[in-house]
């Protein structure tokens, strides 16, 4: 399964990118994704930093099975007002 | 109603939007850009939001506030991109019968933009920049510090 | 700023009065005529005030609230004589620099507007007229219901 | 001692005046005054409802004493807002 994941403020400017296609097994979770995000952007957040994500405009839960065409975003920490 | 803007915001049309003849109290908050933050002089901000959710997550804090609370209206504007110093960078109008179930309303509304609606706002400095975390905190400092990190994850 | 008037209230101007660079929120209350009470409906209002007083009254509530709260500044504009429904009879405008202190200060102005400031309205009804007593209670019932009269007091 | 008390709203329409002049003893307090004005206008206000005095703009407790020349005003409840 090829998924493209955005970025956003912080996470964009720490990935050095807007969007990043990934490659996932079928079946993958959010919390594969995050491993291997991790993986690839060491530092986008300390180990101890959830990585928050959103699947199609809602936030996910960790164990959220993720689906071919799925819009995945990583949210750093909101700071709105 | 519900707008992600990039121009000025207008409170007193955003204001406007929510009253009617049977409303008693309207209670409208202003966001707007600070000067300093700990006493360093900030030159400019800039709010950044991922568009659809944003969008999205406001209509569900509007619609989750007017039930909860028997509201007539509620209106919310956040201007995105630039913001200079001293401009308004959140509107929330809210029009209720009356004046409690009002300021009530519009605090719960600000909290809740603040803590689950995708925007991030940036301050600009003589010598750098900033991403603000939740409740104006430092997020990003030069080394990861577990103790501070951790208290930032800002789900429900 | 402080101020009773004969004329039409602009929340906006009056929002202004308070707004400085540091300011990271502004609350703002408008009280508004309603067009009903208890399903009759109010043709329009009149209020009146013991100006001195009543000045003097809303200048204390303001200073007490600025200390209290370590507030930057707040406004209040009163209108007094005839106020068509819909319209604002009361504005008052809180700047702090956060935004709890902001949606306290000014839920509590109003509050105390309305238990110690010597303003009185009457409502105006097609077949007649009443005054206003605390909190939308009826103060005036036709025949003297101790009861009902005793929970009138009014001071604090 | 002669006072001028002034009536508003409710009391001014329950009195018929805006003013009304009276005579008082030296050393005569705020709850004296009340009592001399439900004797002159035993309709402004029923027995159990306090009627609250403001003396020179502030508000006046029962014991206050009045003084020659005090700018007496009869306050019922208020309602601004």
């Amino acid at each position: 399964m090829e998924l493209v994941v955005r970025f956003f403020a912080l996470y964009r400017e720490r990935a050095g990118a807007n969007t990043h296609r990934l490659e996932l097994p079928e079946g993958a979770t959010v919390a594969d994704l995050t491993v291997e995000v991790r993986r690839l952007f060491p530092r986008l957040a300390p180990p101890e930093v959830q990585i928050v994500v959103a699947v199609n405009t809602d936030y996910a839960e960790p164990e959220t099975v993720l689906r071919d065409g799925d819009d995945v975003c990583l949210i750093p920490p909101v700071s709105g007002g | 109603m519900i707008e992600l803007t990039h121009n000025p915001l207008n409170p007193e049309k955003i204001t406007l939007q929510v009253r009617r003849d049977t409303n008693g109290a309207v209670v409208t908050f202003l966001g707007n850009t600070r000067n300093n933050f700990e006493g360093k002089q900030v030159l400019t901000l800039e709010y950044e939001a991922y568009d659809d959710m944003a969008l999205k997550k406001l209509g569900e804090v509007r619609e989750e506030l007017i039930a909860q609370f028997g509201l007539e209206d509620i209106a919310i504007s956040h201007r995105i991109g630039s913001v200079p110093i001293g401009e308004t960078s959140l509107v929330v109008a809210v029009a209720s019968p009356h004046r409690k179930e009002a300021f009530q309303a519009c605090h719960a509304a600000v909290d809740r933009i603040k803590k689950v609606v995708p925007i991030w706002k940036k301050e600009i400095f003589q010598d750098g920049s900033r991403w603000v975390a939740c409740e104006d905190h430092e997020f990003d400092p030069p080394e990861f510090d577990p103790s501070e990190a951790a208290a930032h994850t800002h789900r429900d």
